[in-house]
């Protein structure tokens, strides 16, 4: 497999997809971590749990949710309960390892933005709002980000703090005293970010096959840091490629070629 | 005690001007319905409540019936943005909207508080967040026992709430299965209450611990098949995702916006109407 | 992650002395196999938690296996006094037994509150009533918003919960229905959790929004048909009274409840035995 | 009919179902008010609506439950909820008309103690205790009491307030900001007794037939004060009296002879 055999979306994915455990408990935004984590479900993490939170637990969903209550998710789950007690007794009470999320801007600590671009009272884009990710940020054993990389969205300072990553950086969030670790990585199109064991400043770990550092440092508003030794990403093998393909290809069919945002 | 009614006395009886309005639905059994007679029958300064707007307040935003919304995630789910709801915020357009914004999770407490009789709600949340210094209503409380701090919010009282469901029985009891959103502590934190349901039966057999609306929570239950639409209903319908798709279009222009509504919705006498003139315009489009 | 076991492997690695437990199930699907097993045991310095301590606690107290009781309703249903725990707290008999009281709508409160990981829970209650003046886990707190006091209480987060249920599927998700009491809420309240079983099954084929505990939430569950006699389990046997009513007479002096004890528990291997042993001495007695 | 004819518990349970209105919601005690919900139900109420503290919601039960969580009262239900939220949902929050309790011991203002007879950390009869009944007692919108009248149980002081009437009288109650209206009859195999409407102390508004005002007083610890002008109770009618002996047989039959304490 060389990198032209796969876009930049789909290695995105698929590196998004390995980081989950099988038999995690994973409380799965809609979109790109829907997909991710139901690609690890197909693979190698037959086990895993999904969650999403308009309530069910356990869903096997056949194809892509469009929205995060489709009705295949209600069909295919071990159970469906309602929306607070998925909030309530399953994320805030501590029964979800991972929190898998997206943004539409985020800091060099892993804070996110999904609320307004610009001024909050005067905004120049209002961004659809916080959704569950608050307090999936704050409850959720770890969370995982995954997000296109570009210097709008990758930036020096939010216009505004939605969700909390590892806020100032260090020992941050244990001095607010949050449940969850906080941000673990967050997958781009180009690379892999890690906290940075103390400080907590998002680190490239990882870059994707045929990516430079260059294109990254483009693509990041703030200095971003690289890791002394770089790993570079495991090509996609056949096996992920057709499974990702085979699930977007049944979701378009069945959602009349509508694609998930 | 519900009253088996049409659509149309029960939104000209029990939802007034001025009124804190909840639609609720997540994703499924949205009441599309509902909505469109609130629309239709020019409800004005209504403070509407809902997690996710959804199209159907981005409908009723840019008809110009509301002065506030409550909510936790404005989007179109799958497709993008509300633009109706944008343009209010960002252009005040019809008219200025106040929001008040809140997490899913807080949202969610903040009706199960209200289904409680209880004034407030204490979550895990918001620690850090910019949310609480642009919503006066998020607060922090210490546990009286460990010193911790916690979020609070106010409850959600809504005078009314709204909601879709699939059955009734004859004297009004309701049932719901499959994603079940907030409906019940919407409806149980609410002065009144109004059901649109798929379909009245004379049993309900129901299985054990089914969600049931016993029909003395409810103020009027209302027939309307498809009642949802573009929503879904399990076991019913399913979700209309073209209709979510190609609402992008429409609710992108402000003019597109005033044509459909007024096509769709004002010159239309009830759903079953706005059915029929959609599926010409969609065949006209195709 | 659940493993399927035997109810004593399960109460040996899971249940150790000076554990707060709770073992529930409001009048249906109480775990007396269990409890039995915890008493064989012999465990010891347990806080018991429960809202309905029921002859089951009256028995693990009589056995000297508590050193703490915290409890809503303390009493034989449809028959009297439990006479062991009353003689715990009135004579110290077979040691003192500290309690500490509630209500059962703050107890349950309380369980919520573990469940989602909050420290305390918040009711409308006690305003007027003694209980706050004996016992100090009762506070009051002001709402942030209102100013209105209400009750506080301490959320309720055991070592370990014991339920019983009706069925399991071999990975272990549970399904139970019915009258569902506390123990959901029990169960994800605590940081351990054994469920016995009247059936292992390959499917559950559980009926929409079913109560189910995901596998992952428990940390044993065992095979134990007829676990929750002498209560009920819904669809399989129903509550046996006579041994409620003959309870009472067992329980009333402590050289018959030792001998009792002695007889049916101490000395029979599981509960499979101290049915045989029940029946041959009901059958002696008629 | 007699007074003969009926026995004394008879004629208090018959009193006590007539106060319930047809379509009321009662969240019932096990016991006596429990006995006289269903007779209200099989009677004049048919639409009543009865909920117990297990979780049943619109229970309709063949036989009268022994305890409070019996196998029938889920089967006759329109459903069953879990008993946190009955707590939360239906009673705190303000769904129940009617609560239907009894007590050990009550004093003048229908406060009543279930919890301890004598010192509550040496107590001479330690009783069950409070169940559902403090939080009834603040929220149902108004609240009957059944009980037998002795001296013994209604005494000058309680040794405990468990669940709260109304306090020391007057407007106790709104002061303490209480969700509801507290007791608005006590009902025994003596009499009727309703709070004075400005002092709230019980007093004595209907005899049954052929008691006396001195039977009464003897039963009651405190100087009892009757209306100026007392009626009468009603005498049960004949289908009244077969409706709850019938209950009762098959009652009876169904728990192997045993009856609800």
């Amino acid at each position: 497999m060389t990198p032209s055999a796969y876009t930049t979306n789909e290695i995105m994915t698929i590196a998004a997809a390995r980081l989950l455990k099988n038999g995690a408990v994973c409380f799965v935004g809609i979109g790109l971590p829907s997909t991710a984590a139901n690609l690890a479900r197909l693979t190698h993490a037959p086990d895993i749990v999904l969650i999403y939170e308009s309530g069910p637990i356990g869903a096997k969903p056949s194809i892509l949710p469009l929205s995060i209550g489709d009705g295949n998710l209600a069909e295919t789950a071990d159970t469906v309960v309602s929306t607070p007690e998925i909030f309530r007794y399953w994320l805030q009470g501590g029964r979800v390892d991972v929190g898998f999320l997206s943004a539409a801007q985020i800091d060099r600590f892993a804070n996110i933005n999904t609320t307004v671009i610009g001024d909050y009272k005067k905004p120049g884009t209002r961004l659809p709002g916080a959704g569950g990710a608050p307090e999936i940020a704050s409850c959720a054993g770890q969370v995982v980000l995954v997000l296109k990389q570009s210097a709008r969205g990758f930036v020096k300072k939010l216009d505004f703090v939605t969700s909390v990553g590892h806020l100032d950086g260090g020992d941050a969030r244990r001095r607010l005293n949050l449940p969850g670790k906080g941000p673990v990585a967050v997958v781009t199109d180009l690379c892999l970010m890690e906290p940075d064991p103390a400080t907590k400043e998002l680190t490239v770990t990882q870059l994707h096959p045929g990516i430079s550092a260059e294109q990254i440092r483009k693509a990041t508003e703030w200095e971003i840091r690289f890791a002394p030794e770089l790993k570079e990403t495991l090509l996609p093998t056949k096996t992920e490629l057709e499974i990702l393909r085979d699930l977007e290809r049944r979701t378009r069919l069945a959602h009349g070629n509508l694609t998930a945002a | 005690m519900a009253e088996i009614t049409t659509l149309r006395e029960a939104i000209a009886g029990l939802v007034r001007d001025g009124d804190v309005v909840a639609m609720e639905g997540f994703t499924h059994l949205i009441p599309f319905a509902a909505g469109h007679e609130v629309l239709r029958q020019q409800r004005r300064n209504l403070t509407l409540v809902r997690m996710t707007p959804d199209v159907i307040y981005d409908q009723l935003i840019g008809a110009g019936c509301a002065k506030k919304l409550i909510f936790s995630w404005g989007g179109n789910p799958g497709v993008g943005s509300l633009h109706r709801l944008r343009d209010a915020v960002e252009h005040d357009w019809p008219a200025p909207l106040e929001i008040q914004e809140h997490g899913h999770g807080d949202l969610a407490n903040a009706y199960v508080a209200g289904a409680s009789n209880l004034p407030f709600a204490v979550l895990r949340a918001y620690a850090g967040s910019d949310l609480p210094k642009h919503n006066d209503k998020i607060k922090f409380i210490q546990c009286p026992f460990t010193g911790e701090s916690l979020a609070a919010v106010p409850s959600i009282r809504p005078d009314v709430t709204v909601i879709h469901a699939q059955k009734s029985d004859r004297k009004g009891n309701i049932l719901l299965w499959g994603i079940l959103g907030v409906q019940k502590e919407a409806v149980l934190a609410a002065k009144r209450a109004i059901v649109t349901v798929e379909e009245i039966v004379d049993e309900l057999n129901a299985w054990p611990n089914a969600c049931i609306l016993p029909h003395w929570t409810i103020s009027a239950v209302c027939r309307v098949p498809g009642g949802g639409f573009p929503s879904y209903a399990h076991g019913y319908y399913e979700r209309d995702n073209r209709f979510y798709q190609a609402w992008d279009a429409v609710a992108r222009d402000r003019d597109t916006f005033q044509k459909w509504i007024k096509a769709h919705i004002l010159d239309t006498d009830n759903f079953e109407e706005f059915r029929q003139v959609l599926a010409e315009s969609v065949s006209q489009e195709t």
